[in-house]
């Protein structure tokens, strides 16, 4: 007996793709597709609610968790938080990518498939409680990122792009399949669930922690964080810059749905022996991401190694929660937030460099000096979201930011403090490039090949106006009463309730 | 001592045990009660010159000279009352809490600061009226008297203080006003340095005054010197421990304004400002703030339990001003400068004799001193506004000019240098007497270095005046313009203060009058000083033939000269580039302590602020660059780079790797592969 | 015949497939080397679910869901590869530099 | 006004600029009247709500907390909105407000080049809610978040407004438009500061914990400072990362070196805003923060702070000597201005701290004031270099009027508002807190009363400079130069009357803080 009220999303997602498909055969009208799509996200959207309110509800049973398959597939807290997450970032790159795809000779459709595709990968990984689900729904995500970043065809970056996309993801995934299979040839199972309790006997071979160190270091490839990072800045600047909203956001935050699961679900026992190696990767990628970040003058790269640096915060948790063996609650629930907010701003920052770039048809920051003269508008979004993204309050990064470091001190160790001391350096660190973005846009003089006055004729995308409205509003919302992320991570990391 | 000092509760009279005579005090009513009107009014003077002075039909002056009117009338009321019965009042506000303090502003009402009170407001009345006439078209008539009353506002608001706080207030407002008023012609930067120069040297005085002052007020637990002397009487106070050292301190402020050796330098230029400012502050009223508060603190300075060692001090110091600021009196062509210099050694006078206990004799010299110095002033004033110059070369045989500039002139340099019956001979004889009284009681090295180190100074103060005299109204007029006598309304004045000049000294006639010190004796707190029954004869025969003698000589050896060379004729060899240049002070203070401040110290912390200080965050935002870039370089080729400078060694393997990765994404893969090969390793390890 | 032979065949293989990947000039071959190291993780999984006897054969599904991944991998590779060949008639993978710093 | 008293007046003071930004935001470009108007009349009826509410305050209750409300805001890490006032921050509220209103009335038309009103008065107004909400905030995270908010604005207001003239960096040598790296030098040090005040204040909420609920609520945490619950290598290493957040901000010496760049770049009501206001928040910091919540390592750092204080007094006035820039001038002269301020509050003592508050508030009137000028001077001159200048007295007689008495008040003379704190902080350096080793900080009292004198050293150098003699050639037939307009007059009236008033009569401010004061001290180290 199949519990189809939890797997509703997945099911109108399944469809919707098909649909897509179909929509894209019948009509000319090739951004149809976007509007299915978005008409699908919507209707998953219900179900995710209604499974989480469910207690509430008169017409609907059963609670939370619901385990399905054997436990190999489990819709908890955690999962729905993950899954909206996961059609949100969807529903706002459709949203930047209409216009883009509109704006040059692109294949529409299968676009939209793709990207619904990926998504509906990565609401199978929120869900999936054991490697081979996990897999499949990696690679779900992984592939149709591998041909989105090649979408420009004509370019030879886009295609550039992809192909480094492909073979770093390729070796990356490689390595975690190697992984998977020696954990599961040491300890004859694949559920996480069973692994979280394998005898100490297999935990001590060293094989087993081998296995793992596989595993983690090819989700690394997701999340863009070392030594997986390589591909991000290149990739990033490739793409489609659409597609880099959706790399940044709904593919990396899969990755680290990846790392949540494995790390906590799978091996929160052995937290003792992944918390040390995700320690050095945070502060390997914050420092290495926001460093070269400085260097960067290209608005779409400087993005791809803040976001090596981000992906370092949200690990930082991790790192020093596991490796001091203190409650691992509240570092997911950190890392949750983090992935929340993050999410909002940096597509919110991506929507303004779309539009940005629209006009100036450049992703150089010399040629956007002096944006302020020609889209007053979009500027004050810019430094909002960029500013936001340094965590400055009162909007909404600062208390991803904030979590982050209650998450590292609060292990009330020296693995705790000194990561802490490690990424306040940082973010001030990171404040340096993005300055840099709000310095030339606002202070400096507009170039003279770039001409204001045509430049702030050209008017914003419906499409975009709306992606950027929804960012904004929840950027200042989120700022403000970030209390809300708050409860909604409270309410994720219940089902770690009484683990560590 | 202590035992002899009963602590009086009730703020009344008391016997001084040496001097027999008794001092009555009652609470004088009403007219106490509104003696704050005294200080109030000139300072709301002043604001209303500031705003309608420009309007007003007499420019500000009417308002100006009524404020003193006011004070003088307000004063002399005082102290014919004080005289009759004594008054002894002490009234004040709080103007807030800071801690266990209160702040308060308030206003005493006893025989010293009467003294006082009656003296700014009748000098400061005749002044002004000087000032009409001599400041008649000047380009700032109105400001000028704005911070004419500023002053006289500042001053009262120091005499009447009842707190240490009050005091230091009005400490700087006539300090400020002064800087006004020196700097008065501003265009000229000599004068604006002359300002400066004043300020500074106060200003530097000034954290003695802080210094003894915060001492005080914390060792005793207020400011009010009334609670500060019962609990020092009464020994409930950590005082003791720091008397020495308060006391050092505050002397040090009183240095400063009553510029005392080494703090003198800024008097003499001080006279860059107008005359009538000459007059009023810097010989009259202000530079005696220091005798003031030493006065105001006596009983403070007279116990050896507190500061009572440093009555010697004060006393060598203030011997060593009167003689040999004196002296510098000799060289000074500018007629001004020579008053300035006897006013500094006059000032020494004083100080020296506070430092031997002698409180009334110090402030009868004050008193007198105040009188027949504006006058000298005044009167070299109107000559200066006659021949419109002040060197005294410009000068010469004006007695002719200006008869009554030049009697009352007279009568001054009389009262200065100590003639009967002028005032000067009373003050300065009675000094002269404590002096040895307290030296043949207990015959310490100050005492004696004071006595007669200040008879010299007779002897000094006689020849310079002479010499003044002498150039001034005798033999021919040698300037250019054509001197006349000045108008009613600037020799009036000299008649007036002439009159106090010639006269004031019968107020304290030991033996026969003791008006003055039934005056000034009416405190709170034990006054104990010896009073003679009578002149000290031996001394008069001493010091006037002194004084007559130098009087001869300083004419005869400055008398009328044909030509200028003559006049060059008599200096003394070595002494008088000494004298010239003002024993170096001045030099050793611009060239020793300012012009290294203002000029390497200062660049040099600069420089260090730009260049050490800042260079830590400029550093580091440079080196994040580079690093920055490194990495960069680094993550975008490391490959390339570490193969590259391998092959440029032994070429070997990196040669080879160097063929085999080709790709720049093989050198990614390869860049992601080492590091998991690093971590793995690292971690199977441990 | 122990399982460590398996294994170490399937590291041979991986290895082998990894050093392709790193050296081959020619994009299709790197793809083929791609291929290597996941037959490699195949090999490992099917050893390791006789070695084990187990009764869910785990391992084996996986495989088989590996062996479809592959393919796809593979197709869509190929995609990128044609791709790239059509834009510049070459599929020399070490040409790909436009983009640095 | 039951809702007044409860909470409601306090929000209404931070929050109505927010509000009047809003507005701004909402009128269209063109129409500049509207613009001023809701600016003026937002600062008008904030200013006009702060005295409302000093005069609703219960000065015989100075030392508890008023007017305040806590109600939850973030409860996933139980920070709430907890605002109220005491005796303490009263002053500084209505300073903020006061300074904000006055800066409104000077900008009406005094706009810094590239005109836009707009953003300008929109940046004051977030400003604005910024200081005053740092004042009232009673909540650490709170604090943190208003604290941070001003930083923004001044970074725009600095690079967009600032002064575009070249600075070449001595030892990195970079050449630079003075307003890019004032404005980013300005932001970096603060971040830098608080990015390690947040994590003291992280430390401090976890720490709480042991003993009851992890609170970010700084009077609960000050009770658990009194209760002796932060001790040890923990309390040291709090303080020390709090130390570092306030003292940037102060600016301490030798983390000074942001504020003449920022200063001298800044438009003037930038340099006003940041002067009067922005340097206070560290300093309260220090008195409501770091004495009440870590007593015991307060007093163990009472020495390095007396120290560092009075370094920053004799280096300033001895950097003020050495200066040609008249802004540079007065920002160096606020490092000695706040190394007072600083020395009082090492003392530790009531008197020190109130002090401390005087100092503040009496730093706020007469910087202020002399930032305004200056910014005028330049305005009229278009050069800030004080070789150039001279015989200011001749050519704008008012100006020069209002420079020397911003002058003299600046350099403490009695009577104006600057003497209190200046006094009372020697006297409280005389008898620090017990245990506090006397001979250094007598020292410290004489050497900060000898830095007394080099401020009225270089006060009377500039003036000399700037006022006296006769005007250079250049300057005698320049039509710039008007004297006083009558906004300068509005803007500037009402900061010299406060400086006369205060040095007459501080029981305005004493009045409010003195109780406070002595109530902290006596709980933080027990009477």
């Amino acid at each position: 007996m199949i519990d189809y009220h939890a797997i509703l999303p997945e099911i109108i997602l399944g469809v919707t793709v098909l649909a897509v498909l179909a929509t894209d055969l019948v009509t000319r009208e090739k951004y149809y597709g976007a509007i299915v799509g978005m008409v699908g996200l919507f209707a998953a959207l219900v179900p995710i609610f209604t499974l989480g309110v469910c207690d509430d509800l008169a017409f609907c049973s059963g609670s939370l968790p619901r385990e399905l398959f054997g436990g190999s597939y489990v819709v908890d807290q955690y999962s729905l938080v993950m899954k909206g997450l996961f059609i949100g970032a969807a529903f706002i790159a459709i949203l930047l990518s209409v216009a883009y795809l509109q704006s040059d000779r692109f294949y529409e459709g299968e676009y939209y498939f793709l990207l619904l595709a990926a998504l509906f990968g990565a609401v199978v990984m929120a869900s999936s409680r054991d490697f081979i689900t996990m897999i499949v729904g990696l690679e779900l995500v992984s592939g149709p990122g591998f041909l989105l970043a090649g979408w420009r065809k004509a370019d030879e970056k886009s295609n550039e792009a992809a192909l480094k996309y492909f073979i770093i993801g390729v070796i990356a995934f490689a390595l975690l399949v190697m992984g998977v299979s020696l954990l599961y040839g040491i300890s004859g199972t694949q559920l996480f669930a069973d692994l979280a309790v394998a005898p100490a006997a297999v935990v001590d071979e060293p094989v087993f922690l081998l296995g793992m160190l596989f595993v983690f270091l090819g989700f690394t490839f997701k999340i863009s964080a070392v030594p997986f990072h390589v591909w991000t800045p290149d990739v990033y600047e490739g793409s489609p810059t659409p597609v880099t909203a959706w790399l940044s956001v709904g593919s990396k935050t899969a990755g680290f749905v990846g790392f949540l699961s494995v790390a906590y679900l799978a091996f929160p026992t052995h937290a003792n022996l992944w918390g040390p190696l995700l320690w050095i990767l945070a502060i390997a990628s914050m420092t290495l991401g926001n460093l070269v970040a400085v260097k960067q003058t290209n608005i779409v790269r400087l993005l791809g190694y803040s976001s090596i640096a981000q992906a370092g915060f949200m690990l930082a948790p991790f790192g020093a929660a596991a490796a001091a063996g203190a409650d691992l609650q509240q570092a997911f629930g950190a890392t949750i937030i983090y992935l929340l907010i993050y999410a909002v701003m940096n597509l919110g920052a991506f929507g303004v460099v779309i539009a940005g770039g629209a006009r100036v048809k450049s992703y150089e920051l010399d040629d956007w000096a002096g944006m302020w003269r020609w889209a007053p508008g979009l500027t004050v979004l810019l430094a909002m979201f960029f500013m936001s993204l340094a965590g400055i309050p009162p909007l909404a990064g600062w208390f991803a930011k904030l979590a982050m470091f209650s998450a590292t001190i609060g292990v009330g160790s020296w693995w705790g403090y000194s990561i802490a001391v490690i990424a306040a350096l940082n973010s001030v660190v990171a404040f340096v490039y993005y300055s840099k973005v709000v310095k030339s846009t606002v202070f400096d003089n507009v170039p003279d090949h770039v001409d204001p006055e045509a430049l702030s004729r050209i008017e914003l995308a419906p499409t975009l106006t709306v992606a950027l409205g929804v960012t904004t509003i929840l950027v200042l919302f989120l700022g403000v009463f970030p209390g809300v992320i708050g409860n909604l991570s409270k309410f994720a990391s219940e089902i770690l309730a009484g683990t560590f | 001592m202590l035992a002899s000092l009963t602590p009086l509760v009730t703020r009344f009279a008391f016997l001084s045990e040496e001097s027999g005579h008794e001092v009555h005090a009652g609470d004088g009513g009403a007219l106490a009660q509104w003696a704050w009107l005294i200080v109030v009014v000139p300072v709301v003077i002043t604001f209303l010159i500031v705003f309608f002075g420009k309007k007003s039909p007499l420019k500000g002056w009417g308002m100006a000279t009524f404020g003193m009117a006011f004070v003088a009338v307000y004063g002399a009321v005082l102290a014919w009352v004080n005289l009759q019965e004594g008054i002894l009042y002490e009234g004040a506000i709080e103007i807030g809490k800071i801690g266990p303090f209160a702040l308060q502003w308030g206003w005493v009402v006893d025989g010293l600061s009467i003294m006082m009170y009656f003296l700014v407001g009748v000098v400061g009345f005749l002044v002004f009226v000087y000032a009409k006439g001599y400041m008649k078209g000047d380009v700032r008539y109105t400001w000028f008297f704005a911070s004419f009353s500023l002053f006289a506002g500042g001053m009262l608001v120091l005499v009447s203080a009842p707190n240490l706080i009050q005091l230091i207030v009005g400490w700087e407002l006539v300090g400020v006003s002064s800087y006004l008023l020196i700097a008065h012609y501003w265009e000229d930067f000599d004068n604006v340095d002359a300002g400066n120069k004043a300020f500074m040297t106060n200003k530097v005085a000034d954290v003695g005054l802080f210094i003894g002052a915060i001492i005080m007020a914390l060792s005793a637990g207020s400011f009010q010197f009334s609670e500060i002397f019962e609990k020092m009487l009464s020994g409930q106070t950590s005082l003791a421990q720091f008397g020495f050292w308060a006391g050092l301190a505050l002397f040090i402020g009183a240095m400063g304004k009553s510029a005392q050796f080494p703090f003198h330098v800024w008097l003499p230029d001080a006279m860059a400002g107008p005359t009538p400012v000459s007059a009023l502050m810097h010989a009259a009223t202000m530079v005696t703030a220091g005798i003031y508060l030493v006065a105001r603190l006596f009983p403070f300075y007279q116990l050896p339990e507190f500061a009572g060692n440093v009555n010697a001090i004060i006393a060598i110091i203030g011997a060593i001003t009167l003689f040999f600021m004196g002296l510098l009196a000799l060289t000074q062509d500018d007629i001004k400068k020579v008053l300035a210099y006897s006013t500094v050694s006059q000032l020494g006078y004083m100080m020296a004799a506070m430092g031997v206990g002698a409180y009334s004799a110090g402030l009868f010299h004050l008193f007198t001193h105040a009188f027949f110095k504006s006058l000298l002033f005044l009167g070299a004033g109107s000559v200066i506004h006659a021949v419109h110059s002040n060197n005294m070369s410009d000068m010469g045989g004006l007695r002719k000019y200006m008869p009554a500039t030049f009697w009352t002139f007279m009568i001054g340099t009389g009262a200065l240098v100590g003639l009967f019956p002028f005032a000067g001979f009373w003050s300065k004889d009675e000094i002269i007497a404590s002096g040895y009284h307290t030296a043949s009681v207990d015959p310490t090295f100050a005492a004696w270095f004071m006595v007669i180190l200040s008879i010299g100074g007779a002897f000094i103060t006689a020849f310079y005046m002479a010499r003044a005299v002498s150039l001034t109204f005798f033999g021919d007029y040698t300037g250019h313009a054509h001197p006349h006598e000045s108008p009613k309304v600037m020799t009036l004045p000299l008649m007036g203060l002439a009159a106090f000049a010639a006269f004031a000294g019968f107020l304290n006639v030991p033996g026969v009058t003791d008006v003055f010190i039934r005056w000034v004796t009416v405190r709170a707190f034990p006054i104990v000083e010896h009073h003679a029954e009578g002149l000290n004869w031996p001394l008069v025969f001493i010091v006037t033939p002194i004084v007559l003698v130098a009087l001869t000589v300083g004419f005869w050896l400055f008398r009328p000269k044909e030509t200028q060379a003559e006049r060059d004729a008599f200096t003394i060899p070595v002494l008088y580039p000494l004298f010239e240049h003002k024993f170096y002070i001045d030099d050793f203070y611009m060239d020793g302590i300012i012009r290294p401040t203002m000029g390497p110290l200062a660049d040099g912390t600069l420089w260090i602020d730009m260049n050490i200080v800042d260079a830590v965050p400029n550093l580091a935002g440079g080196a994040a660059k580079h690093v920055a870039a490194a990495v960069n370089t680094v993550d975008q080729n490391v490959v390339d780079g570490v193969f590259n400078t391998a092959s440029a060694g032994t070429g070997a393997t990196g040669g080879f790797l160097r063929k085999a990765l080709t790709g720049r994404v093989q050198q990614y893969a390869a860049m992601s592969f080492a590091g998991v090969v690093i971590i793995a390793a690292l971690f199977m390890i441990f | 015949m122990t399982i460590i032979q398996f294994v170490l065949l399937g590291a041979a293989l991986f290895s082998i497939g990894l050093y392709g990947v790193l050296t081959r000039k020619n994009a299709v071959l790197v793809l083929a080397s791609v291929e290597l190291m996941l037959a490699a993780v195949n090999v490992n999984l099917v050893a390791f679910d006789v070695y084990l006897g187990d009764a869910s054969h785990a391992g084996q599904i996986m495989t088989l869901f590996l062996i479809a991944l592959a393919a796809a991998e593979v197709g869509i590779g190929i995609a990128i590869v044609l791709l790239v060949f059509r834009n510049r008639r070459s599929a020399n993978i070490d040409e790909l530099d436009v983009m640095r710093y | 006004m039951e809702w007044f008293d409860s909470g409601w007046g306090l929000s209404l003071v931070v929050f109505l600029p927010l509000v009047g930004a809003l507005v701004l935001a909402a009128i269209p470009r063109a129409n500049e009247a509207a613009m001023k108007w809701v600016a003026l009349v937002t600062a008008i009826v904030t200013f006009v709500v702060s005295i409302v509410l000093a005069m609703r305050f219960d000065y015989g209750a100075a030392a508890d907390i008023q007017f305040g409300t806590n109600l939850p805001w973030i409860d996933a890490i139980s920070a709430n909105y907890h605002i109220g006032i005491d005796g303490i921050s009263l002053p500084l509220v209505v300073l903020s407000t006061f300074i904000t209103l006055l800066v409104v009335i000077y900008s009406w038309e005094h706009w810094p080049e590239p005109h836009n009103p707009k953003l300008l008065l929109a940046l004051v107004m977030i400003l604005a809610t910024g200081m005053t909400g740092t004042f009232v905030a009673l909540d650490l995270i709170l604090f943190f978040v208003f604290f941070e908010i001003v930083l923004l604005p001044m970074y725009f207001m600095i690079g967009i407004w600032g002064d575009t003239s070249m600075r070449v960096v001595p030892v990195v040598n970079w050449e630079i438009e003075l307003r890019l790296y004032a404005s980013i030098k300005f932001f970096l040090f603060t971040l830098f500061g608080s990015a390690f005040m947040l994590l003291g204040f992280l430390a401090l909420y976890f720490k709480s914990g042991d003993v009851g609920p992890n609170t970010f609520d700084i009077l609960q945490l000050s009770e658990l400072g009194r209760a002796g619950v932060f001790t040890g290598a923990f309390a040291f290493w709090v303080f020390a990362a709090l130390f570092l957040g306030f003292a940037v901000k102060v600016p301490m010496w030798p983390l000074h070196t942001w504020l003449p760049d920022a200063h001298t770049a800044a438009p003037t009501i930038g340099s006003v805003i940041l002067a009067a206001i922005l340097l206070k928040l560290g300093t309260y910091g220090f008195i409501r923060i770091l004495i009440p919540i870590l007593p015991d390592e307060a007093r163990r750092w009472a020495w390095f702070i007396g120290v560092l204080a009075v370094i920053g007094i004799i280096y300033g006035s001895l950097a003020c000597l050495a200066q040609n820039d008249v802004k540079r001038l007065i920002a160096y002269s606020s490092v000695g201005h706040m190394g007072f301020v600083m020395l009082g509050v090492a003392t530790m003592t009531d008197i020190g701290i109130n002090a401390a508050i005087i100092g503040m508030v009496a730093h706020g009137l007469i910087t202020g004031l002399l930032f305004f000028i200056a910014g005028s001077m330049a305005h009229r001159y278009h050069t800030r270099d004080m070789n150039r200048l001279g015989g200011q007295m001749l050519l704008m007689p008012k100006m020069g009027v209002l420079l020397g008495f911003a002058a003299m008040a600046s350099l403490g003379l009695p009577s104006l508002a600057g003497f209190w704190g200046e006094f009372m902080s020697l006297l409280a350096s005389f008898n620090p807190l017990d245990g506090l080793s006397l001979g250094l900080f007598r020292t410290l009292m004489v050497l900060a009363s000898i830095g007394t004198v080099m401020t009225a050293g270089y006060m009377l150098w500039m003036l000399r400079s700037v006022n006296f003699g006769e005007p250079a050639a250049e300057w005698l037939d320049d039509h710039n130069l008007h004297d006083v307009d009558k906004f300068e007059w509005m803007a500037w009236a009402p900061l010299v009357v406060m400086t006369i008033a205060i040095g007459i009569y501080p029981k305005i401010v004493l009045g409010a803080t003195n109780d406070a004061v002595v109530n902290l001290v006596n709980k933080a180290f027990g009477g």
